[in-house]
C-alpha cells in the first residue's frame, strides 16, 4: 500500500487548516475568558459553554467541508515548540473525519452543559470551564498534530484537564483514588505512545509524522512499534487488562464529563490507533491484525458481561463503552488482516466499520450519559436500585434516552444497527483470506461478535427499563423534574444525528470513504439508490435503513388506522393485576441485581463474587451481591506487592550508618577502578 | 420495482397474515392429536383474534405510551419478516433491501421492544419474563446468525433470494455442514417461539412463563396484535427453515407464468403441514426443562452452529 | 619537557624511605585505638610530609616548593595537631578509645590495599619524569588506607583524623607525581581544611551538646526503614 | 578582567561580609534579597556581552564564560534572587515559630550569599583547581546552613553531608592532581596552564590515556557524591530533609548542576583522551542505576522534602544517563532537563515548605487540604509535582521527550528500565501529592503571607520552555551540546 505519497502531498491552499486552527484557539479562549468571573453560573455556564457548542458546529461544518470537497492534505509550520522542532499541523481526511465526531458530539455535549452546570458543583464554574474546553481542544489538537511532539503534548494535556474534571468533587475519598488511577494510567499508556514513536523517529530531530512516514522500519522494530501502540492506545481506549481505570473515572467525573470522556476521549484513542497502525506503519504484518482482532473481541466480551451485572448506571455504561471500544477495535484489526493480505476493498469495508462505530458510540454514549446526568439532577440518585418510572416525570429526557438506547443496542433502523452491520459483513468476507488457520478462527471471532451484540441489547434493555420503566422504586422520584430546554437542545441534537445516520447510512459512507481511500486505497462502493448501501455487490449483501423505517412505519401506520377502522378506540384504565397479592410494593419490582442474574449464572468464571443471601429465618434479611474484576487480584495486585516489596528492599542501602555509606562509596571507586584497569 | 412486483410483494405479505394463525392451529390439532385431545377447530385462533378484537382494552394506570406502541411495533415487525422472507416467491423487492442480518437486527428489534414493554408495568413477573426473554434472545440470536455465516459461506449471499436462487440452482453445493446449522435452527426456533422444551405456550403457571409472562398486561386490541404477531413470528422462523434447508417449490425470479405460483403455494402448504408435524413430535418427546438449563440447550445449539462453519471451513480448506 | 637539573645523590632513596614511612604511619593509624596517639601519628606524618617537601624542593630547585614545605610545616604540623589537642582537652577525650573490631582482618584488607594501589599506579609512575615517580602508588595506598581507616571508627574524632590523614596522601601525590599544585591552588586547598577543620570544631562541641557524646552510634537517626 | 564577570564574582562575597558585620537587623533579609538582586543584574549584564560578543575569557585566562557555562550562572543568580525573595517572609515565619534565633540569621544569610559565590566561582572559573578550591568551599558553606536548627537530627545530617562530600571531594583533588600530572606533559608544570580548562580541552586529544581514565574515576567518584547519583547519594535526602527550605531548594536546583556541570566538564577531556565508550557507558549505568533506585526510595517515602530530595536523585540520574548517551539530541536534552528541574524542583521546595509550616509538620499524611485552605499553595504544589513528574506542557516532558525518544532509538535495552523508573516514580510522588492538595483539611493559618511569586514565576517559566525556547537559549544549548560531543 504505497499511501505514504498519496497523503503526503500537501496542498497549497491551507485555509481549512488555518480555520481549524481558530475554531481550536477559539474554544481555548473561551475556557481562559471564563477566569474573568469564576464564580458566575451566568458567564461561565449558560453564556459561554453555548458559544462553545457553536465554535464546536463550525468545526463539525468546516470538517464536513474538507471531507466532501477539497480532501487534499494541507500542512502548516507553527512558530511553537522546541527550536528544532516546531509545531507541525495537519489536516487530512482521516483528522477531519474524527473532527467531525469531535465537533458534532461537542457541540451536543457543551449545549446541555450550557444548561446542567449549577453553582456548587465543587470546583469554581470557572476553573471547570478553563478545564473543559482545554479538555476539548486538546483533543482538536490531538487530531491536527502532525509531528510526535506536538501530538504528546496535546495528548497529555487531554489527560491532564480530564483528570481536572474527574476529581471536581475532590473531597470524597473515591473520587480521588479513581483520579489517581486514571491519570497514572494515561500516563503509562502516554510513556508506551512515546517509546512507541521513539521507535519510529528518524533520529535527529525528525519527529514529524511525514519522516515516520517514510522511514521503513525493520520488521521486528515495526511490531515493537506495534505492540508500543496498542497498548499506549489500549490504555486509553479501556481494553482488557488496561481497563481498569475506566470504570471508575467515568463516573466519578460530572456527567458532561462522563459523555466527553466516553465519546470523544475514547475516539481520540481509536484516532491515534489508525494514525499509527494504517499510516505510519502502514500495516503490514497479519499477526498484527489478528492481534488486534483478539484483542478488542475480548474486550468488548469482557465489557458487555460486566456492564450486565453493574448496579450504577453510569459504570454500566463506562462498561458499555469499554464494549464499544472493543468492537471498534476488532474492526480496525480485521480492517488490518484485509490490508496486509492485500484485500483493500475488504479492509476499506471493516475500517468503514471501525470509523462509523466510532461515530455512532460517540453519539449515542454521549446522549446517554447526558441523560444519565439529567436523572442525576432530577432524583439525585445514582444506583440503579433507587430508580425507576422516570418515563412518567420526564419524558423528554426518557424518550431521547429511548432512542440512545435502541441505537447502542445496536437494533434496526437506527445508526448502531449500520456499523455493526458492515463490521459483520467484513466478518462474512474473513474466509477468502489468505490464511487457513485464520479462516478456522476467524468465525469463532464473529461468533463472539455476534454474542457480544446480543448481550449489548440485553444490558441496554437492563439499563432502560430499571431506569425509566416500571414503578419509581423511591417516594423522592415522584417529584423528579424533566431537563430543561437546553439541555433537551443537546440530548435532541444527539439523537437526531442518531437517527439521521441510521436511516441514511450512505451518508456515514461517504464522509468515510474518503479516509479509507487514503489509507487502504480503496472504499466501498457508494453506488446504488438513495439510502441504499451494498458495500461490495448488491447481490451479496445490501441494506437500506430508509426503506426499512419507512416500512415498519407505514405497516404501523396502516395497522394502526386498520385497527380503529374495523374495531374500536375504546380503552379503560384500571389498576395493574397483582396476581391476587394485595400487598404489592414497588419495591418488590425486579431489581438491577435480579436482572443481571443470568448473566451472573452464565459467566460465572468471569466474576469473583462475594454473595450474603438471607437466611428464611432472618428477623433483617439482607441480600448483598459484590463483583470483583478477577484481572485485579490477578495481575494489579501483584505488580503493587510487588514494588512494595521491593520498596522495602532498598531500604537497606539507606541504613544511616556513616560507616557503611563510606564503604559504598569505597567499594564503587575500587570497582570503577578496576573496571578502567 | 415494478408495481407487478409489488404486487407479488403484498400477496405474500398478506398470505403470510393470513396463513400464520392457521399454522398456529395446525400445531394445536397436532398436539392435540398425539395427546388423544379431541382437537380443536383449524380457525380457533382466527375466532380468538376476532374476539379480542371486540373487547375493551383495560390499560393499567401507569402504563406508558411505549407499553401502548409496543404491539404495533411487534405486529409491524413480524410483517416486515414476513415480507422479506422468501416463502412464496423469491423475486421480492423489499428483500433486496433488508437481508439476513437486517432481518435477525428486525427480530431483536420486536424483541426489545416487547421486553421494554413488560417492564414498563412495573409487575414482578412482566420483569422476570422480559429478563428470561433476553437471556434466551442474547444465546438464540448469535446462533441464528451462525446459521447465516453458514449459508453465506455456501451461497456467497446474506440476501435471502439470491440464497434461494442459488441452492435451487445448484444443490451440488450442499455439504454436511447444512445438517449441524439445520439442527441448530430448530433448537433456535423452538427458544425463539416459546415452545418446549424451553417455554410452554399453553402454561398458566406464571413462574415457569416466559413469553406468556410478558403479555400478562395486555387485553383486547394489543393483545389480540400480540398473539398475531408471535403466530407470524413462528411462521417466519419456519419460512426461514424453507428457504435455507429445503427451498424446492419456492417459484424463483427467471421462472414466469400463471402456474408458477400455485405450485409454490401448494408447496408451500405441503411443507407447512409436514413442518407442524416434526415441530408437534419434538415437542411431545422432549420434556420442559428448568430456566437456568436453558442456557445449556441454547449454547448447545449456538455450538452445533460454530461447528457447521468449522466443518464446512475444513471440508473447503481440504 | 623539563629534565631536572642539579640531580642530588641519594635524593630518590630517601624519599622512598619517607614514602615507607608514610605508609608506616598509615597502618600504625590504621591499628591504633587511642585517639591521642592518631592525634601524634597525623603530626609525623605531617612531619615526614615537610621533609620529603623539603628534599623535593632542594632537588628540584623550585622556589614555591620551599613555601609550601613551610606550609606543610605550619599547618600539618604544628597548627592542626594543636587543634586537635584543644578540642579532645576540651571534649574531655583524651581517654576516649576505639572499640576496634578484629585488627589482623583490616590489617589484611589494608596489605591488599596495598598492593592494588601499586598495580593501578604502576602503569602511571613510569611516565612520570619526577624523581619521585614510584611513590605515587604509596600515595594512593596512603588515601586508600585512610578511606579505609575512616570506614572502620565509630568515633567522631577519629574519623576526623582519618579525613585528614586522606588529605597528607593528596599532598603527598601532589607533591611525587607532579613537584606539587601551583601556589595558589595549594593556598587554596590549605585554607579549605583550615576551615574544615574549624567547623568540624564547632560540630564537635554541638554534637557534644546535643548527645552529650561523639560516638558515632547516635548518628544513625536519619534512616530508611 | 571582564567587569561583569568581576561583579559577579565579588557581589557575593561582599554581601557575606555586609550580612556577616549586618547581623541579624530586621532588614538583613532585605540586605539579602538586595546583593541576590544586584548579582542578578551583573549575572544578566554578562550574559548581554556574551549574547552580543560571544564567548569570554578574563582574568589571565583563570575565568571563561562559553556556551555551557553561561545559562548556568544565569539560573544559579536567577534561583538564587528568587530564592533569596522566598527565604524572607519564611524564614520570618521560621523565627516566628521559634525554630532560629536572630543570631543564627546572621549565620544563615552570610553563608547563604557565600554559597552563591563559590558556586558562580566554580561555574565561572577555568582553573580545574579553583574549580575543586570552589567547589569545596560551597560545601563548607553549606554544612553550617544545613544544621541551621542545631536539632539532633539537623546536625546529624549536616555530619554525614560533611563527611561524605569531604571524602568525595578528596578524590576528586586526587583526580585533579593526576590530570594535572598527565597535562604537565603536554603544557609544561610551570604556572597553572596546565590547569585551565581551555588548554587541556586544545590537547585533550594526546593526554595520556591511562592516566585520564584514572582521573575520570576519582573525579566521578569525588563530584559524582556532589551530584548525587547512587550509591553515593546518601547525604542527600538527609540534608535536604533537615535544612532549612532555602537552603534545600538551592541545593537541589543549584548545586547538584554545578557539581554535574563539573563531571561533565571531565567528562569532554577524558573521551577526547580514551575515547567517548567508557565515559558514556559508565555515566549511562550510573543515571540508569540512581534513577531506578531512586524511583524505589520515592515509593516508601512520608516526609515531603525527602520525598522530593530522592526525586532530585531520579532527575539527576535522568540527566546523567542523557549525557552518557551523547549526541546533538540528548545533550541539548540533558541540558534543557538541567535547566528546568532546577526551576520546577525550586518551586516545589518553596510551596513544600509553606505546606509544611502550614501543617506544623513534615508528614505527608498530617498535611491536607492545601487547596480548600490556601489554594496558591495547593496550586503551587500540585503543578509543580505534576511539572516534575513530566506532564506537559511543562518544559520537563519536553527534555524527557526528547531523551526517551532518543535512548529508545539508540539503546532499546534502557527501555524497560525507564518506564518502571517512569512509572514508579509517577505514582510514588503523585500518590502521596493528590491527598495533600485535595480533600478536607485541619492547617492553621500562617503568621505572615507566604511568598509564593517565586513559585508561579518559575512554573511559568518552565511552562514557556515547554512551549516555545528562546534562540539565544537554544543557540547555547546546541553550541554546549556540540562541544560536550
Amino acid at each position: 500500500m504505497n499511501t505514504a505519497n498519496a497523503l503526503a502531498t500537501a496542498a497549497t491552499t491551507t485555509l481549512p487548516l488555518r480555520m481549524a486552527l481558530t475554531w481550536v484557539l477559539a474554544i481555548l479562549a473561551l475556557g481562559v475568558a471564563g477566569l474573568a468571573r469564576p464564580n458566575s453560573i451566568r458567564l461561565v455556564a449558560r453564556t459561554l459553554f453555548a458559544v462553545g457548542a457553536l465554535a464546536c458546529l463550525g468545526l463539525a461544518v468546516l470538517a464536513l467541508g474538507f471531507l466532501l470537497r477539497s480532501q487534499t492534505p494541507e500542512v502548516l509550520i507553527l512558530p511553537l515548540g522546541l527550536p528544532d522542532l516546531p509545531f507541525h499541523v495537519r489536516l487530512d481526511t482521516l483528522s477531519a473525519f474524527f473532527l467531525l465526531v469531535l465537533g458534532l458530539v461537542g457541540a451536543g455535549i457543551s449545549s446541555f452543559s450550557a444548561g446542567y452546570f449549577r453553582a456548587g458543583e465543587g470546583t469554581a464554574p470557572g476553573l471547570m470551564g478553563l478545564h473543559y474546553h482545554v479538555f476539548l481542544a486538546s483533543m482538536g489538537l490531538v487530531m491536527l498534530a502532525n509531528d510526535a511532539y506536538l501530538f504528546m503534548v496535546a495528548w497529555e494535556t487531554m489527560a491532564l484537564s480530564s483528570f481536572f474534571l474527574v476529581v471536581t468533587q475532590h473531597r470524597r475519598g473515591e473520587i480521588r483514588k479513581a483520579g489517581f488511577l486514571y491519570l497514572l494510567m494515561a500516563h503509562l499508556g502516554a510513556l508506551c505512545i512515546l517509546f512507541c514513536f521513539g521507535l519510529l523517529h528518524g533520529g535527529h530531530w525528525q519527529f514529524t509524522f511525514d519522516a515516520m512516514r517514510a522511514a521503513r522500519l525493520a520488521p521486528a522494530a515495526a511490531s515493537w512499534t506495534f505492540v508500543l501502540a496498542l497498548a499506549g492506545f489500549g490504555a486509553k481506549a479501556g481494553l482488557v487488562p488496561f481497563h481498569v481505570w475506566l470504570p471508575e473515572a467515568h463516573p466519578a467525573a460530572p456527567s458532561p464529563v462522563s459523555a466527553m470522556m466516553s465519546g470523544l476521549m475514547l475516539s481520540t484513542a481509536a484516532y491515534g490507533m489508525v494514525r499509527v497502525t494504517f499510516d505510519l506503519l502502514q500495516g503490514r504484518f497479519w499477526q498484527w491484525g489478528l492481534a488486534m482482532l483478539a484483542v478488542g473481541l475480548f474486550s468488548a466480551l469482557y465489557g458487555a458481561i460486566f456492564a450486565g451485572v453493574q448496579t450504577d448506571m453510569k459504570r454500566l455504561l463506562a462498561y458499555s463503552s469499554i464494549e464499544n471500544m472493543g468492537i471498534v477495535f476488532s474492526a480496525l484489526g480485521l480492517a488490518l488482516l484485509f490490508a496486509s493480505s492485500n484485500m483493500p476493498l475488504l479492509a476499506a469495508l471493516a475500517l468503514t466499520a471501525a470509523l462509523i462505530h466510532t461515530l455512532n458510540h460517540a453519539l449515542f454514549k454521549s446522549l446517554l450519559f447526558l441523560a444519565t446526568g439529567s436523572v442525576m439532577h432530577a432524583t439525585r440518585q445514582r444506583s440503579l436500585g433507587k430508580l425507576g418510572g422516570l418515563i412518567g416525570r420526564m419524558p423528554w429526557v426518557a424518550g431521547l434516552a429511548l432512542l440512545g438506547t435502541l441505537a447502542i443496542a445496536g437494533l434496526p433502523p437506527l445508526n448502531g444497527f449500520v456499523s455493526e452491520w458492515l463490521l459483520l459483513q467484513s466478518f462474512l468476507f474473513t474466509a477468502s483470506l489468505p490464511h487457513a488457520f485464520i479462516n478456522m478462527l476467524v468465525p469463532l471471532g464473529a461468533a463472539v461478535l455476534a454474542l457480544t451484540l446480543a448481550l449489548a441489547a440485553y444490558v441496554m434493555v437492563k439499563f432502560y427499563g430499571i431506569v425509566f420503566l416500571g414503578q419509581p422504586r423511591e417516594s423522592s422520584l415522584l417529584e423528579a423534574h424533566d431537563a430543561n430546554w437546553v439541555e433537551r437542545a443537546g440530548l435532541g441534537w444527539l439523537g437526531l444525528a442518531c437517527l439521521l445516520i441510521g436511516i441514511m447510512p450512505q451518508l456515514a459512507l461517504r464522509l468515510a470513504a474518503p479516509v479509507t481511500a487514503g489509507l487502504v486505497g480503496a472504499s466501498v462502493s457508494l453506488d446504488g439508490a438513495f439510502g441504499w448501501i451494498a458495500p461490495v455487490a448488491a447481490q451479496q449483501a445490501a441494506y437500506n435503513g430508509l426503506v426499512l423505517f419507512v416500512g415498519i412505519l407505514a405497516i404501523f401506520g396502516v395497522t394502526f388506522l386498520l385497527v380503529r377502522l374495523l374495531a374500536h378506540g375504546r380503552l379503560r384504565r384500571a389498576a395493574a393485576w397483582d396476581c391476587g397479592y394485595r400487598w404489592q410494593t414497588p419495591r418488590m419490582q425486579d431489581s438491577a441485581e435480579g436482572f443481571g442474574q443470568p448473566i451472573r449464572h452464565i459467566f460465572g468464571p468471569f466474576f469473583r463474587m462475594r454473595r450474603h443471601l438471607p437466611a428464611p429465618e432472618d428477623p433483617a434479611p439482607r441480600y448483598e451481591v459484590v463483583i470483583e474484576d478477577r484481572l485485579w487480584r490477578l495481575f494489579y495486585a501483584p505488580l503493587g506487592r510487588a514494588v512494595d516489596w521491593l520498596a522495602d528492599a532498598v531500604g537497606v542501602l539507606q541504613s544511616g550508618r556513616l560507616s557503611i555509606y563510606l564503604l559504598f562509596s569505597f567499594a564503587t571507586l575500587l570497582l570503577l577502578l578496576v573496571f578502567v584497569l | 420495482m415494478t408495481p407487478a412486483a409489488l404486487l407479488r410483494q403484498l400477496a405474500q405479505i398478506i398470505l403470510a397474515l393470513a396463513l400464520a394463525p392457521l399454522f398456529a392451529g395446525w400445531i394445536a390439532q397436532c398436539r392435540a392429536w398425539l395427546q388423544n385431545r379431541s382437537a380443536p377447530p383449524l380457525t380457533q385462533p382466527y375466532r380468538m383474534l376476532r374476539k379480542l378484537f371486540a373487547k375493551e382494552v383495560v390499560l393499567a394506570d401507569n402504563a406508558s405510551p411505549l407499553f401502548r406502541a409496543t404491539p404495533y411495533v411487534l405486529f409491524g415487525t413480524m410483517v416486515l419478516a414476513a415480507a422479506i422472507i422468501p416463502s412464496l416467491l423469491t423475486d421480492l423487492p423489499f428483500a433486496r433491501v433488508v437481508d439476513a442480518i437486517a432481518l435477525i437486527g428486525a427480530f431483536a428489534t420486536a424483541r426489545v421492544f416487547l421486553s421494554l414493554a413488560a417492564m414498563d408495568i412495573g409487575t414482578a413477573f412482566g420483569t422476570l419474563g422480559a429478563r428470561r426473554e433476553m437471556m434466551i434472545g442474547f444465546l438464540a440470536e448469535p446462533a441464528l446468525l451462525m446459521v447465516f455465516f453458514n449459508a453465506f459461506l455456501l451461497f456467497g449471499s446474506t440476501a435471502f433470494p439470491n440464497l434461494v436462487e442459488r441452492y435451487t440452482r445448484h444443490p451440488s453445493l450442499l455439504d454436511p455442514s447444512v445438517l449441524f446449522s439445520a439442527i441448530a435452527f430448530v433448537m433456535v426456533l423452538l427458544a425463539e417461539n416459546a415452545r418446549i422444551p424451553i417455554d410452554n405456550p399453553a402454561t398458566h403457571l406464571e413462574l415457569t412463563m416466559v413469553h406468556e409472562a410478558m403479555l400478562l398486561e395486555y387485553s383486547a386490541r394489543h393483545l389480540a396484535l400480540a398473539e398475531w404477531a408471535s403466530s407470524l413470528k413462528l411462521y417466519n422462523y419456519v419460512c426461514i427453515g424453507f428457504a435455507l434447508f429445503l427451498p424446492w417449490g419456492i417459484a424463483s425470479s427467471t421462472q414466469h407464468g400463471l402456474w408458477v405460483l400455485p405450485v409454490s403455494l401448494a408447496a408451500l402448504v405441503c411443507k407447512l403441514l409436514l413442518a407442524g408435524g416434526v415441530l408437534v413430535t419434538i415437542e411431545t418427546l422432549s420434556a420442559k426443562l428448568r430456566v437456568f438449563r436453558a442456557p445449556e440447550f441454547l449454547a448447545m445449539a449456538f455450538l452445533l452452529a460454530v461447528l457447521g462453519l468449522l466443518v464446512h471451513l475444513l471440508l473447503g480448506a481440504a | 619537557m623539563r629534565t631536572l637539573e642539579r640531580p642530588f645523590p641519594g635524593t630518590d632513596t630517601a624519599l622512598n624511605i619517607l614514602a615507607a614511612c608514610l605508609l608506616l604511619i598509615s597502618f600504625a593509624m590504621l591499628s591504633r585505638r587511642r585517639t591521642q596517639r592518631l592525634v601524634t601519628l597525623l603530626a609525623w606524618q605531617g612531619m615526614v610530609l615537610f621533609v620529603s617537601t623539603l628534599l623535593v624542593a632542594h632537588s628540584s630547585g623550585r622556589v614555591e616548593m620551599y613555601y609550601s614545605a613551610a606550609l606543610t610545616l605550619l599547618l600539618k604540623v604544628i597548627v592542626l595537631p594543636l587543634i586537635l589537642h584543644y578540642l579532645i582537652n576540651r571534649l574531655g577525650a583524651q581517654w576516649d578509645t576505639e572499640t576496634l573490631v578484629n585488627i589482623p582482618a583490616v590489617m589484611l584488607a589494608g596489605l591488599v590495599l596495598v598492593i592494588f594501589a601499586f598495580g593501578l599506579a604502576q602503569p602511571v609512575s613510569v611516565l612520570a619524569t619526577t624523581i619521585t615517580r614510584h611513590t605515587l602508588g604509596i600515595a594512593l595506598a596512603v588515601i586508600l588506607l585512610s578511606f579505609l581507616m575512616m570506614i572502620t571508627r565509630r568515633k567522631a574524632i577519629t574519623q576526623v583524623i582519618g579525613f585528614l590523614a586522606m588529605e597528607n596522601g593528596l599532598f603527598f601525590a601532589a607533591t611525587s607525581t607532579t613537584y606539587g599544585m601551583p601556589m595558589i591552588i595549594e593556598l587554596g586547598i590549605a585554607l579549605d581544611v583550615l576551615v574544615g577543620v574549624f567547623i568540624l570544631g564547632i560540630f564537635f562541641f554541638q554534637i557534644r551538646e546535643q548527645f552529650d557524646s561523639l560516638d558515632l552510634h547516635h548518628l544513625e537517626a536519619l534512616k530508611e526503614d | 578582567m571582564v567587569i561583569e564577570v568581576l561583579l559577579v564574582l565579588t557581589l557575593p562575597v561582599a554581601g557575606a561580609a555586609v550580612l556577616a558585620v549586618l547581623g541579624a537587623r530586621r532588614r538583613a533579609a532585605t540586605v539579602n534579597t538586595a546583593f541576590s538582586f544586584a548579582t542578578l543584574l551583573a549575572a544578566a549584564a554578562l550574559v548581554v556581552r556574551v549574547i552580543r560578543h560571544g564567548p569570554v575569557i578574563t582574568g589571565h585566562e583563570q575565568f571563561f564564560v562559553d556556551s555551557f557555562n553561561v545559562f548556568l550562572v544565569a539560573l544559579t543568580a536567577f534561583v538564587g534572587f528568587t530564592t533569596a525573595l522566598f527565604s524572607r517572609p519564611y524564614m520570618r515565619i521560621e523565627q516566628h515559630h521559634g525554630r532560629v534565633s536572630r543570631r543564627r540569621l546572621r549565620l544563615y544569610h552570610s553563608m547563604y550569599q557565600l554559597f552563591m559565590g563559590a558556586m558562580l566561582m566554580a561555574l565561572l572559573t577555568n582553573n580545574i583547581g579553583l574549580l575543586w578550591v570552589a567547589m569545596e568551599a560551597a560545601t563548607l558553606s553549606t554544612v553550617l546552613l544545613v544544621s541551621l536548627y542545631r536539632t539532633r537530627a539537623s546536625l546529624e545530617a549536616a555530619w554525614k553531608y560533611f563527611i561524605l562530600c569531604g571524602v568525595g571531594i578528596a578524590q576528586a583533588l586526587f583526580g585533579t592532581i593526576l590530570l594535572y600530572f598527565a597535562a604537565g606533559k603536554q603544557l609544561g608544570n610551570q604556572g597553572t596552564t596546565a590547569l585551565l580548562w581551555t588548554h587541556l580541552d586544545a590537547v585533550k586529544n594526546h593526554l595520556e590515556p591511562r592516566v585520564l581514565g584514572l582521573a575520570f574515576v576519582f573525579l566521578l567518584v569525588g563530584y559524582g557524591t556532589k551530584v548525587g547519583l547512587a550509591p553515593l547519594h546518601n547525604w542527600l535526602p538527609d540534608a535536604h530533609a533537615e535544612g532549612p527550605t532555602p537552603v534545600s531548594a538551592v541545593l537541589s536546583g543549584l548545586l547538584l548542576n554545578v557539581a554535574l556541570y563539573a563531571v561533565i566538564r571531565f567528562k569532554v577531556l577524558v573521551a577526547g583522551a580514551i575515547g567517548a565508550a567508557l565515559p558514556s557507558h559508565i555515566l549511562m549505568a550510573f543515571g540508569l542505576f540512581s534513577a531506578l533506585l531512586a524511583a524505589f526510595f520515592l515509593w516508601r517515602q512520608r516526609d515531603i522534602k525527602r520525598l522530593f530530595a530522592y526525586s532530585s536523585i531520579e532527575h539527576m540520574g535522568i540527566i546523567t544517563f542523557a549525557f552518557g548517551i551523547g549526541g546533538a539530541v540528548a545533550n541539548f536534552a540533558a541540558l534543557l532537563h538541567m535547566t528546568v528541574h532546577s526551576l520546577t524542583k525550586s518551586s516545589i521546595f518553596f510551596s513544600a515548605g509553606h505546606a509544611s509550616q502550614k501543617a506544623g509538620t513534615q508528614q505527608m499524611d498530617d498535611i491536607r487540604g492545601l487547596m480548600t485552605v490556601s489554594p496558591t499553595i495547593g496550586w503551587g504544589l500540585l503543578l509543580g509535582s505534576l511539572a516534575i513528574l513530566g506532564l506537559p506542557p511543562f518544559g520537563v516532558f519536553a527534555s524527557e521527550f526528547l531523551i526517551l525518544t532518543t535512548a529508545m532509538r539508540l539503546h532499546p535495552w534502557a527501555t524497560p528500565v525507564l518506564l518502571l523508573t517512569l512509572g514508579i516514580a509517577f505514582a510514588a510522588i503523585f500518590r502521596r501529592a493528590q491527598p495533600m492538595v485535595f480533600g478536607e483539611t485541619n492547617a492553621k493559618r500562617l503568621p505572615h503571607s507566604p511568598a509564593l511569586l517565586p513559585v508561579f514565576i518559575h512554573l511559568g517559566l518552565v511552562l514557556l520552555l515547554g512551549l516555545y525556547i528562546p534562540p539565544a537559549l537554544a543557540h547555547w544549548f546546541r553550541a554546549a551540546a556540540r562541544l560536550i560531543g
